[in-house]
């Protein structure tokens, strides 16, 4: 199983019926697939949908309807459309309950990096800011390393921050860690991790609970 | 009041140097066939709203490339590697701000109003410190109102008045930018009969609408692109 | 005829073709009545509905639309509604190009009161000061004198302001006037009156202009 | 996701001294039912909201009649005598807006932000000095956002995970203040299920919207008025 894989399927378990949603591009949007069909969530997408699902069908993709990740989606009964002001205004009426969202940095005070690298990558911002600063729970997927074997969950965001002490649960290939008011709690770690091997690759000191669970086992259970 | 207008008259009002608002997330709700025109009549020195900068090679990074836009307001240009080219090489200054700022601030406009106050982004780095207000014992950020001397709207169907529906995703920010820009240009390729479109079920309504262009077919431009089909 | 009369056929005249207008509750909703069926307008209302029209036969009344004034319309083809901060937006983004309303006062810079009498009437608000602060185009509707027999167009508002500098036109039993840069400018008077009467009844110093027309017959012409 | 609820349990969440929305411009979109529920079940010095009063004896009328209401915000109390002769003796504290800077004071909050800046009214009585802001060189009324505990809604149809369409002038406020308040109660005589309304003919999304109360009948309150008929 790849580390992708693991993040996502542990990441099913953190997707209530009855919830409204928002996943954000890239590693999120992966969940999609991992979703079973008859979920009962509704997934807002920025681009002003509310129902949004997995890629319709080749015959019934409609050119007027993608998400906000460009795939050309299917919609769930009680869809509805609407414009961007309204999209945002239910993003900052903390109308969304859970945003999963990608990170560059994540530090210990639950603080997110992820729409920036100075120099090096400047897309712009587009829905994350708002997202981070106003859903009420935001989980971070991410690798637990960069792609060059560099800690992401630091001691203190160095990246240009896109909202102060927002995250509230980081998933990623090694670990589930819990944003506490002491600090990163690790509840579950992936077969084979020790909390020092753990430790090792992440820079913000972790603590760990009485009963960490097996990461491994429970991405099984998807 | 029929608001039909030939293509070319319609784009023709924009002159050099204007500062038009353009419809649509990604693909859907961009309004191709009026950009197209403004490309092949020339207009330079433009500033562009939009939430995106498209794919290149097509919408409005048609005119980036052909070295027609100054200047480019807009919230993520990450699909488009040679908008991105373009701003890293100083030949296209970008203006970026959070999707739902750069919304409400269009909104605003759209309302007749000149600014609002939120606190999205305080303590970050795109809020400057002149931006700061301190009001009634909390601190806001002042967002601005942005207007626009044009806007270029997309819609899935008309009335010959100008009353506009939109489909799917492809609403995004169009009705925002019909309010808030002062000439309002739509193209549709559906123009149906006044009364046809039940009155709860429009989007925009025919007041901020001036010109229509009806478009005899869709283009492969509106069409699915197979690259964001997944197999 | 009736003062009433006079004035509702005299403003009949302002209604272009192709426009957009509001009608101030009272006087100015009854204009409804002496327009043309097949005029070619849309009537917008405060709450929510451009293509308002006259009130609907009897048994296609719906309970659920009214113009402002509370009467249960019918609507012209291309009417539509939305909610009332569009409405709003509408008239401050001045989309109405012409606005008829009522006034306790009006003065020769145009300023214009009729929301309160301090101690007497303060009902509130309403729509009046968005319509007169930002349509375009602003004629007054009103007697000319009150029903006291006093001036109600004075040299400087007396009554707290709805808005300066709003009105273009005012439409008396007696007189159309307009507002200029030199003051007001008589350029019809009813059969009858002369500029001695007119200025008698009126506070305001009045101009009048070179070829001042009968208001008796732009009004038969109704 | 099924919002459905009964009227008493649903208006039963409401406790004495709520802030409480109601949509409706005159009698088209007053929720006359959740009102009379309210009414029936006691809650005492409430702050209502709404455009206008109703007229003496039905809709918010009946509470403020009841002296369930200490305060009302409003646009125009002309229709009522009842609530007008309840303000000019003290038993009623009534604060007036433009109706346009209600709405917009109520979508600001329903927006997610705290303010806005205009220009309605400056130089008028209704503007006070602390409310004027001076800002990039122009003088701006500064305007609060208005928010809300509750808001009770009329909606002409909904699916059962509540996205709401509305008829005629009876959208109104409603759109508005099921954005801004933090609980939103609807009331509907059509419930359909989900996916029966089209996804663009939908005016509040079921995001905003927390419970939903069926009507069996719609009452005499929501028929023409005879006295607003012209004969």
């Amino acid at each position: 199983m790849s580390d992708i894989e693991i993040i996502l399927k542990r990441a099913v378990h953190e997707v209530h019926p009855g919830s409204i949603l928002n996943l954000g591009i890239g590693l999120p949007t992966q969940l999609l697939d991992y979703l079973p069909d008859d979920l009962d969530v509704m997934i807002h997408s920025e681009n002003g949908v509310l129902g949004a699902w997995k890629q319709a069908p080749r015959e019934e993709m409609s050119a007027s309807l993608i998400d906000a990740a460009g795939a050309y989606i299917s919609t769930v009964k009680g869809c509805s459309f609407f414009d961007s002001a309204v999209s945002f205004a239910m993003i900052r009426r903390s109308k969304i309950d859970l945003t999963m969202i990608g990170a560059f940095e994540v530090d210990q005070e639950g603080n997110l990096a992820n729409w920036k690298i100075p120099g090096k990558f400047s897309p712009g911002i587009g829905g994350a800011m708002e997202l981070a600063q106003k859903t009420p729970r935001i989980v971070v997927l991410s690798t637990h390393c960069d792609k060059h074997g560099k800690p992401k969950i630091l001691t203190k965001c160095r990246l240009p921050v896109t909202a102060y002490h927002c995250v509230s649960r980081i998933i990623t290939d090694k670990a589930v860690l819990d944003v506490t008011p002491d600090g990163l709690l690790v509840t579950e770690m992936a077969a084979g991790m020790t909390p020092e091997s753990l430790q090792a690759i992440t820079e913000a000191p972790l603590i760990f609970a009485a009963d960490t669970l097996d990461l491994t086992e429970e991405v099984k259970l998807s | 009041m029929n608001k039909v207008t030939h293509i070319e008259e319609a784009i023709a009002a924009i002159p050099s140097g204007a500062v038009v608002m353009v419809g649509g997330f990604g693909s859907p709700g961009t309004p191709f066939s009026l950009i197209n025109e403004l490309l092949r009549q020339g207009q330079k020195h433009l500033t562009l709203i939009k939430n995106d900068a498209n794919e290149a090679g097509i919408g409005i990074s048609k005119l980036i490339e052909a070295g027609r836009v100054d200047r480019l307001i807009t919230t993520h240009i990450g699909l488009n590697k040679t908008a991105i080219e373009w701003m890293n090489t100083q030949r296209l200054e970008v203006e970026f701000h959070p999707q739902g700022m750069l919304a409400e601030k269009i909104r605003t406009a759209g309302a007749g109003s000149f600014g609002f106050l939120t606190d999205i982004g305080l303590g970050c780095e795109i809020t400057r410190e002149d931006q700061l207000l301190d009001w009634e014992g909390e601190r806001y950020k002042v967002e601005m109102a942005l207007k626009a001397d044009f806007a270029l709207i997309h819609a899935a169907r008309s009335d010959r008045l100008g009353n506009l529906v939109y489909e799917g995703s492809a609403m995004n920010f169009s009705p925002l930018m019909a309010m808030a820009a002062d000439q309002v240009i739509v193209e549709t390729p559906e123009c149906c009969e006044p009364g046809e479109i039940a009155p709860n079920q429009i989007h925009t309504p025919c007041a901020f609408v001036n010109s229509l262009v009806l478009l005899p077919l869709l283009t492969q431009e509106y069409a699915v692109m197979e690259h964001h089909v997944r197999h």
